[in-house]
């Protein structure tokens, strides 16, 4: 399936985008898009390791499904207030 | 009110959004560009979010807040963009009938907020430099 | 600010007055004349108070405050005379670097306020009974 | 020596004055200016237990002596705020 990554802040720095764009597999989940991301991105993989995956505005694990049309975004360490 | 704005904060309207008769008692956090930090000196700070998960975070904590605490209200309002000194990036009101629950949930909210909601800062500093602010705690946000 | 008033408070004025650059926190609490009271309903509040010890108390809790937690500036104004439903009759605002230290020296003013400082609270119901409000604690207050 | 002592809300009322004025023998202290109160006023025996009393505002305690000219309150529980 076809998937887009959100990125914000160092993140969207770091990759020089708003959003990242790949192929993943059907019932791939958090921690297989961060290899593949870890894979395609090698510069982002320290902020990768300690970043969280968002699905549909929410806080995922990386166990958690990835299914297609799932809003997907990269959360660098938050730092608001 | 739950709201991210990018204009200067109405902290008055903040405050007002949350008085009631019911209420003897509020407390309001207005969090704002401090010019010294660790001996560096700042010349403003840029906040950048993910709009409908910053909302949708804030909601949240602004649900949990009313189940854990016997408050009446509570309002939520961050800025973005950038936030020059002494501006006010973030308010926070509370108001509850007694004085201890407006304390513990608005210290909770911004406590928490700082945590788990989607929003980054970036230090522009007055010799030029920039740099996203890492919290002290680099571990992974987790579910709430 | 330390101001005893007998007109309404602005209290929008107390928050700014801790306002600075060298702070990013500062919290404002404000308590206001509350309808309800254990099921009986309250007209409106009337405040008295001797007023030179008054002030004198309240200049030295912003001293002790100051000393005792890194914050920039605290103000607290007390309203007199009768204060109506919903309106502020006392506004404790402090400013600090970092924002524990606000959060904490603003909930201890008003915490030792209630104790020490010479103000004393009647209550007058809807019925139009009226009755002067007894702290908790009855004993006599401690030298601070 | 002549003092006066300055009474405010339940104790002002009670006592239908503004404040209290009387004789009182020189070295005395605040226990000596309760008892003295108790006697010429019992009905105020219970406000008193429980009230401070003020010295130039500030509290005194039972031992605080009384001289000539001190600023004298009495100070039933306080509830401001």
């Amino acid at each position: 399936m076809n998937i887009k990554v959100q990125l914000f802040a160092e993140a969207r720095e770091f990759a020089g985008a708003l959003e990242l764009e790949f192929d993943l597999e059907l019932g791939s989940t958090v921690l297989d898009l961060k290899d593949k991301l870890i894979r395609d991105y090698p510069q982002l993989e320290s902020l990768i390791q300690r970043s969280s995956f968002a699905l549909n505005d929410d806080y995922g694990t990386d166990e958690s499904e990835i299914t297609e049309g799932t809003e997907l975004a990269m959360i660098p360490p938050v730092s608001g207030g | 009110m739950i709201e991210i704005v990018d204009t200067k904060i109405d902290v008055e309207a903040v405050r007002k959004s949350v008085e009631s008769q019911i209420c003897g008692a509020a407390v309001l956090f207005t969090g704002s560009t401090r010019r010294f930090t660790c001996g560096r000196e700042t010349e403003k700070l840029f906040y950048e979010c993910y709009p409908s998960m910053a909302l949708a975070k804030m909601r949240e904590l602004h649900q949990i807040a009313c189940q854990r605490w016997d408050i009446h209200a509570c309002s939520i309002v961050h800025r973005i963009g950038e936030v020059d000194l002494g501006e006010v990036s973030i308010a926070v009101a509370t108001s509850s009938p007694h004085r201890k629950n407006s304390f513990e949930s608005a210290q909770w909210l911004i406590d928490t907020l700082k945590k788990t909601v989607p929003i980054w800062k970036k230090e522009i500093w007055t010799d030029g430099s920039t740099e996203w602010v890492h919290p002290d705690n680099n571990s992974p946000q987790q579910p709430m």
